[in-house]
């Protein structure tokens, strides 16, 4: 007859890989994968204001972030992407 | 369809480029008719535009609109006349002669590429209309940055030249255009346009709060309109978003929204509700704590309507999940605290207590009213308005005017909200389409193409032309460095620069370089995609490539206009943009687009008011219908309603559909019959019915309607005095009942309405109740009602018979969901005991009759039925439309249409709207012989698949199906092209094309590739 | 249909970090619809090892590829000459396939990438969930189709544990309690009754307890036979 | 007499029979099996040693009965399933019997997840056996003593004679079946049950009801379960995590209004809810006593033996037959 002294506890969260140190002054190096209809529109609306970013984006267009597939993602890193920013 | 001879006119009017004046031009357009579009201002997009967020998603409205705006603006059969008015009509129904002022813009649309130029060095800055004086605009100006048509226009009142009577002031902007558009001599013009209907969308104005000095609208900066405070909201708007009071650019904390700012209120105000305010106040809340989670904001208000599909659900989020608080009180006036800005409002509780409490910022929800010269305007177009200047119409034809062939829609008709208002724009479009049917297709224009070259197994032979937009680009950009670097990519075999690509003389050079050097591919370094790829492909099938040959590389939007001053860099960055567009382009091939043909026929489930006026629609405009009815007459719900709010008489109305229907040589009704399943897509569906029989069709309208709530609470069914509206309806209009003197009606609302397990409003009971109240006290005024209300949604021009009844001397008492009223029987009586938040004290009464005012259920056929066609249902069983601002009428899958109550509660008016809407999108695509297939879908290779259903399970749009032979295939007509499946395909079996993996992976190396030129990555 | 789920990438990189070429060797059968082992797995997974070697400075060639099924020799025998060319061959393929390979190749070591879970069913994308455990010996007509073996806990033969509550399992409220299923089932089937009569114990040799299990179809086999014999 | 033992006989003679628990300690000292041994004997006909409660490893249920005997005290061994196979079982069931056990009940056991609750690591991830459940062990133990066989069908010559038990959670769901569920144990030749502890009497009696049209009181002793509460805080915690046991909210509320009147005096807290936990416990011995077709009680004072003495003098049930 089961009585336990106390609920079990919950399972704890895999760790995280530690962020790297980085230098000074250096600017990484970032893709960005935008759905078509609405994050590559507001990269848009960000050039109609001239808000001013770091030329250090460049954006790739899906037709839906749903597109986007773990080996792009891979596929940049590997080459030395340093930050991929999805957005849709 | 195919012309015959009439003497209709395939044209139509649309005065008005709103929301609703697009949809329903691009529905016309889009099914044979030529638009001309009349707008006043020097841009589409109306009232909508200038939103922030729209309720209850909280969508982005320019994200929504802008499409719609780039397809109106680029559609070959809807012409744009911008700053114009029209002058005069004559002419009857299917044969208007129309003339249009066309006011000068002193720029020549032909020559405008709209890159800005002028714009930037134009010196003269005034305050801007469109960021209502928040913000500033130049003299040379675009109204907004997604304008359409973009070209820029001159404000001749403040241009320095243009109020030069020598004309030689400044004329810096003819200086710095390079396309020479600009055209200080430019003239008024008239023009005339003959059209077969007439379409009035004019929109709205909104009611102007410094008329009511007490709540100091231009005297206290910090205190804004509504519509000041979505320009606040706005990223695009005067502060990008932040929010911060106009005085001082400080962060506000408590703000106030203060309601019914110019609506229902008779002395220096309007005495309609505007329908849309306390929804948009609780937008606006909830947007505003998004952007700064300190803002607490207070909403005054006296009534809350969310009255529409889910708004009560966002009223009780922004409660819980924002925090937004809801005060039930009257604002009498406010006055500046002095030295800090903040404003201190003087409020009048439910109770009469007078309290004084300071905010921040204080927004006024300002309500509608028809636009200025409404009265002007009626009698240009020689239709009838009713006492408040908006456009007469019908309960039962409320987009018809007086006028035959004139129709009305938006704003314009009486206050509405968005999805009403593209509701009723399709709605009149289908109403249009049945007038004009004989003259489909007889003017609209269609382009002649030359064949495609045959590029296949060829190497690629790229052609990049890289272009300045004036100064645009080529300020920030080095172009002639780009054009070198270019030079060395792979496959690329002639680079050149243009000063701009889109003007139309750059699309000839493009055209003849295409032939001259036997280009196979063509890569442009411009602007955006969004706007510009339709129009370069287009050029290049001109020349007689596939027009997905084609890439755009976007080195403005994201390039030169967001590195300003940085040119090295920003020149690096156009390279790689460009090379990773080339690495794209050498991997493109041409793309088939597929065309089905389409069965020019319709089904429509469900005989009630909303199936019947759809297929009289759509029979109307010539095509062939079968309605199939459940019971076993047609007639719906509406068998049981004897009259509308505004005393018109449903049954009539009612016999005179069925027998319309009945007598339509195109309608076959199929009544005790049931769908039981049907097969195929979009065009070409075929359906088989309870019977046996079969039926072809090329589009599904779902019309199965509602039911009304079976109450068991408040002694309903253990009481002969417990009744429902519908009984008390029935007594008062079928049985003609007289009241006695002093007999009692106590009427309880929101009887199965908003709460647990149907958290909705369903919007039609107030009324009901409203009008069965009225009835009673006109035919004894010594009867006595009492309606005991949570809050009265007499929305829009309703508000009118609210009044009435109070004026008639109906007791209205409200009643707290926690603090319900108790019913006993008392012999003969009820007792009915209910708490007034008034007198703060218990009120009873006996009653000779307690009327329920009972909410209403969707059918439950509409379980069934939207489980065969895989259509989404709410939790509260209606279906879900594919948007719920911009597609009310449509499902996520193509060819299905939906109309009634299924939908949601609805008024009658309103049903008949939605079902002219569903038949208006029927029409769209049955008016088609084919539909094309769009070439950006999945490609879905059968060899590599294992039939694991991912695909099947994630689609959105139903493309992917288990085959006959228990495999899974694709239907490509289905398919939009999302890519969805092939990214979570675990076989790879899918590519979406152009946007191939090893397209994609192309671009990805190109962009990482080392800086030097022609180093192409590993 | 057989689950399987990818290792840990830590454990992973474990196994590969001493070797100098590596082969992430895919199946595209029941590992892929699991999203697993397929192809596209050992192409991600491909990826991933390249990507930590370059972090941890470690010298390594890693390649992906993927055949039908690693369970029949016909598949990989083509590639054989090339996968020999690898150090290591990191499958990913279920328990069978790295076990079968493993024979084949003999000399250079096949490491799992995944773990095989179990043999499951697809309710819906995403979600597999354990139905059968290959016991050998099948009773689901007396439990109305339900498995008391796999799906319940403690394999109880004969109604359910004290554990359970509202339905679920003492081990997880994510988990039915089986003897609930079958008894509710049973009750709509109109068969209750059958659940009051005593299973004995149970004969559990069918299973992995009698040792390594192997079906033969002689009249196959001789097919094959004759074929090689030249008959 | 099937058994001889203590239990068998205090049943036989038709007077309420009383159970007790004893649960071992996780360490190889037998001291406190002794002192609780003692605190038991003479308030109870004979004590359950359970069998690695919750699935922590203790002092094994066999070695530690063996103790309780040599102390004077009557035990029921327990076996679970989880642990043994049907080897190892029999196995254990032959060297129990020589060494002189008479009783033993026979559980499922909880699931070894339970073994890694609150601050122990516990063995969560053993291997559990469930070759038989708990059905077939009642089946293969009579077989045993009544038939001299092994459950393969070997002979033994001289069988174990046991009074066998089985465990019983009438409150447990699919509730409709646990009377079915008591059947097929009592079929397989369960001479005794004890059940899941009761606190709603109500759906006890329903059960019962249901248990008695099946004439299964007649065919085995029925000793209801009480779990001796402690705190308000524990029954809270028996009625929303404990799978078979529902707590009337009257009975919390008695024990919070306990707990209120302490005011914040820790101390005083703990004494008047274990004064009223006491109360609780003789109130529910004599409700389910009333029930037709039980036989007994099995009161569990989980680690908190030296509340048996005042409970059973409190309930009238003192002094414990000799017979």
């Amino acid at each position: 007859m089961a009585v336990a002294e106390k609920a079990p506890e919950k399972a704890t969260a895999p760790s995280v890989e530690k962020p790297h140190e980085t230098p000074a002054g250096w600017e990484p190096n970032v893709l960005a994968f935008a759905c078509h209809y609405c994050a590559f529109a507001a990269a848009d609306l960000a050039g109609v204001m001239r808000l001013s970013y770091p030329p250090n984006v460049k954006i790739i267009r899906l037709p839906c972030t749903g597109k986007l597939d773990h080996i792009h993602i891979l596929r940049a890193f590997e080459r030395g992407v340093d930050g991929i920013f999805v957005a849709g | 369809m195919s012309a015959s001879k009439t003497n209709k006119s395939g044209s139509v009017l649309i005065v008005g480029g709103g929301i609703g004046g697009m949809q329903a031009g691009l529905d016309l357009a889009d099914s044979g008719f030529k638009v001309h579009m009349v707008q006043r201002d020097t841009s589409v997009g109306g009232t909508m535009v200038m939103l922030d967020k729209t309720f209850p998603t909280g969508d982005c409205a320019m994200c929504m609109i802008s499409p719609k705006m780039v397809e109106v603006g680029r559609h070959l059969n809807v012409n744009i006349h911008t700053l114009s008015e029209v002058t005069s009509v004559s002419g009857q129904a299917g044969d208007f002669t129309v003339k249009i002022r066309k006011t000068a813009r002193y720029v020549d649309p032909k020559k405008c590429t709209g890159c800005g130029d002028c714009e930037a060095k134009c010196p003269k800055k005034v305050p801007s209309e469109f960021d209502q004086q928040l913000g500033q605009r130049k003299a040379i100006f675009s109204l907004f940055p997604q304008a359409v048509p973009n070209t820029r226009a001159i404000d001749a009142s403040v241009c320095l030249c243009l109020t030069d009577p020598q004309k030689k002031r400044c004329r810096l902007c003819e200086k710095v255009c390079k396309a020479n558009a600009i055209n200080y001599e430019d003239k008024d013009q008239e023009i005339e346009v003959k059209v077969g209907s007439i379409i009035l969308g004019p929109g709205l104005a909104r009611y102007d709060a410094r008329v009511r000095p007490e709540l100091g609208l231009g005297r206290w900066p910090n205190v804004v309109s509504s519509i000041q405070f979505e320009r606040i909201l706005s990223a695009s708007g005067p502060y990008k978003g932040v929010v911060q009071r106009p005085s001082d650019q400080k962060h506000p904390v408590k703000v106030a929204w203060i309601q019914c700012v110019g609506s229902r209120d008779n002395h220096n105000a309007n005495p309609w509700c505007s329908s849309v305010c306390c929804m948009y106040a609780t937008k606006q809340s909830i947007i505003a704590k998004e952007h700064d989670k300190k803002i607490e904001p207070t909403v005054f208000y006296m009534e809350m309507r969310a009255f529409g599909k889910d708004f009560d659900k966002y009223v009780e989020r922004a409660k819980n999940d924002y925090g937004v608080k809801y005060r039930r009180a009257m604002v009498s006036a406010i006055r500046e605290e002095p030295g800090t800005g903040n404003l201190i409002l003087r409020t009048a509780g439910e109770d009469g207590k007078l309290s004084n409490e300071t905010f921040d910022m204080v927004v006024l929800s300002v309500g509608f009213e028809p636009h200025r010269d409404a009265e002007a305007f009626a009698k240009t177009f020689g239709i009838e308005t009713n006492e408040y200047r908006f456009a007469k119409t019908s309960h039962f034809t409320p987009v018809k005017t007086s006028r035959d062939g004139v129709f009305v829609t938006g704003i314009y008709q009486g206050p509405k909200d968005i999805p009403d208002t593209v509701m009723q724009g399709s709605g009149v479009a289908g109403s249009v389409m049945a007038l004009l049917s004989e003259a489909r297709g007889t003017e609209t224009v269609k382009k002649e193409l030359p064949p495609e070259k045959d590029v296949a197994g060829e190497a690629p032979r790229i052609g990049v032309f890289v272009c300045h937009c004036g100064t645009n680009i080529s300020s920030t950009v080095e172009i002639d460095q780009v054009v070198e670097s270019i030079k060395k990519e792979k496959g690329v075999t002639y680079v050149t620069n243009t000063i701009y690509a889109c003007a139309q003389d750059n699309q000839d050079m493009i055209k003849q370089t295409i032939k001259d050097q036997n280009l196979n591919r063509v890569v442009i370094a411009s602007c955006t995609p969004r706007t510009h790829e339709k129009l370069f492909q287009e050029t290049i099938r001109e020349a007689g490539l596939n027009k997905y040959l084609f890439d755009l590389a976007d080195i403005r939007e994201q390039c030169s206009w967001c590195h300003k001053g940085q040119n090295e860099v920003a020149t690096k960055k156009a390279i790689k943009i460009v090379r990773m567009a080339v690495a794209k382009s050498r991997l493109q091939e041409p793309l088939k687009s597929e065309t089905v043909g389409v069965t020019p026929a319709a089904l429509v489930i469900g005989g009630g008011i909303a199936g019947m006026t759809s297929a009289l629609s759509l029979a109307d405009q010539g095509f062939p219908v079968h309605i199939i009815e459940k019971d076993t007459e047609l007639g719906g719900l509406a068998k049981n309603l004897y009259r509308s709010l505004d005393g018109s008489d449903v049954q009539e109305f009612l016999a005179a559909k069925i027998a319309e229907v009945k007598a339509h040589p195109k309608i076959t009704v199929h009544t005790g019959a049931e769908v039981k399943k049907t097969d195929g897509f979009v065009g070409n569906f075929e359906t088989t019915l309870s019977s046996g029989s079969t039926v072809k069709h090329g589009a599904i309208v779902l019309a199965t309607g509602g039911m009304e709530y079976q109450p068991t609470e408040y002694l309903a069914g253990k009481s002969a005095n417990v009744i429902t509206q519908r009984d008390l309806e029935k007594k008062l209009f079928g049985e003609k009942l007289v009241p006695r003197t002093g007999e009692r009606f106590i009427m309880i609302q929101c009887v199965g309405s908003r709460e647990e397990p149907a958290q909705y409003c369903s919007r039609v009971c107030c009324q009901d109740a409203i009008k069965n109240a009225i009835a009673i006290k006109k035919r004894n005024p010594a009867a006595e009602v009492v309606i005991i209300y949570r809050d009265i949604r007499t929305y829009g021009l309703r508000e009118d018979y609210y009044k009435e009844a109070r004026d008639l001397g109906v007791l209205f008492v409200r009643y707290d969901v926690d603090r319900k009223p108790v019913v006993e029987q008392a012999g003969s009586k009820v007792l009915v005991k209910a708490w007034d938040f008034m007198l703060n004290r218990e009120l009873q009464f006996d009653a000779d009759w307690l009327v329920l005012s009972v909410g209403l259920r969707p059918h439950p056929s509409t379980d069934s039925v939207g489980a065969m066609y895989k259509v989404t249902r709410n939790p509260d069983g209606y279906y879900l439309e594919a948007h719920v601002k911009l597609r009310p009428v449509d499902f996520p899958s193509e060819g299905l249409f939906v109309a009634g109550l299924g939908h949601a509660p609805k008024n009658l008016d309103e049903t008949i709207t939605q079902a002219l809407a569903a038949s208006g999108r029927a029409g769209v695509i049955l008016s088609h012989e084919k539909l094309a297939v769009s070439g950006i879908i999945a490609k879905h290779k059968r060899e590599l698949c294992m039939s694991c259903l991912s695909c099947l399970r994630v689609c959105p749009f139903g493309s992917p199906y288990i085959d006959k032979d228990g495999k899974i295939s694709h239907n490509e007509v289905k398919c939009m092209g999302c890519g969805i499946c092939a990214g979570i395909c675990p076989a790879k079996a899918f590519q979406v094309n152009n946007f191939r993996d090893d397209q994609i992976i192309a671009m990805i190396d190109a962009a990482v590739e080392s800086e030097e030129a022609g180093v192409i990555g590993s | 249909m057989i689950v399987g789920q990818q290792k840990p990438f830590d454990e992973i990189w474990g196994m590969v970090k001493g070797f100098k070429k590596v082969l992430v060797y895919g199946c595209n059968t029941c590992v892929a619809i699991s999203h697993a082992g397929g192809g596209k797995e050992a192409e991600i997974l491909a990826s991933m090892i390249r990507m930590k070697a370059t972090q941890e400075g470690v010298d390594m060639l890693v390649d992906n590829a993927a055949i039908e099924r690693h369970c029949e020799p016909e598949f990989f025998e083509p590639l054989m000459e090339k996968v020999r060319t690898y150090d290591l061959v990191l499958s990913t393929a279920c328990g069978v396939g790295v076990n079968f390979l493993s024979d084949r190749i003999g000399d250079i070591p096949v490491y799992p990438g995944v773990n095989t879970s179990f043999y499951g069913a697809v309710p819906k994308a995403g979600f597999f969930v354990e139905l059968c455990g290959g016991c050998g010996n099948c009773i689901l007509h007396l439990t109305g189709g339900i498995c008391p073996v796999v799906r319940c806990s403690k394999s109880l033969m004969n109604g359910p544990c004290g554990g359970t509550d509202k339905g679920k399992c003492e081990v997880s409220k994510e988990i039915d309690c089986a003897w609930y299923l079958i008894v509710e089932r049973m009750k709509k089937l109109g068969k209750l009754e059958e659940l009051f009569s005593i299973q004995p114990p149970r004969n559990w040799a069918t299973g992995t307890h009698g040792g390594p299990r192997r079906l033969v179809y002689e009249h196959i086999m001789e097919l094959e036979e004759e074929k090689k014999a030249g008959k | 007499m099937k058994s001889g033992s203590n239990l068998e006989k205090v049943i036989a003679s038709g007077k309420p029979a009383v159970t007790a628990e004893l649960g071992p300690p996780m360490s190889a000292d037998p001291h406190e099996v002794v002192e609780k041994a003692h605190k038991l004997k003479g308030f109870c006909d004979a004590a359950n040693i359970t069998d690695c409660q919750t699935a922590v490893v203790r002092i094994s249920s066999i070695a530690a009965a063996y103790i309780a005997l040599r102390e004077g005290l009557e035990p029921v061994m327990q076996m679970t399933c989880r642990d043994r196979n049907r080897i190892a079982m029999q196995a254990d069931l032959l060297g129990a019997a020589a060494l002189g056990l008479k009783n033993c009940l026979c559980i499922a056991g909880d699931h070894q997840k339970f073994s890694a609750a609150g601050k122990l690591k516990g063995h969560p991830g053993a291997k559990n056996v469930y070759d038989v459940d708990t059905t077939q062990l009642v089946g293969i133990m009579k077989k045993m003593r009544d038939e001299s066989l092994q459950e393969g069908g070997d002979k033994i010559d001289v069988p174990p004679k046991f009074f066998i038990g089985a465990s019983w959670t009438p409150m447990g769901d699919p509730m409709d079946f646990r009377p079915y569920n008591l059947k097929k144990k009592v079929d397989a030749g369960a001479d005794f049950i004890q059940t899941q502890g009761i606190y709603d009497v109500e759906l006890f009696k329903s059960q019962m009801e249901k248990a008695r049209n099946l004439g299964l009181h007649e065919r085995t002793a029925i000793l209801g379960g009480i779990i001796v509460p402690r705190s308000a805080m524990m029954l809270k915690y028996m009625d929303s995590s404990v799978a078979g046991v529902t707590v009337p909210k009257a009975l919390i509320d008695r024990m919070n209004k306990a707990k209120e009147a302490a005011g914040d005096d820790k101390k005083k807290m703990r004494e008047l809810q274990e004064a009223e936990g006491l109360k609780i416990t003789v109130e529910l011995i004599h409700q389910i006593l009333e029930i037709p077709g039980v036989k007994g009680v099995h009161i569990q004072a989980i680690e908190w033996e030296s509340a048996m003495e005042g409970i059973v003098k409190a309930a009238g049930l003192y002094p414990r037959p000799q017979v």
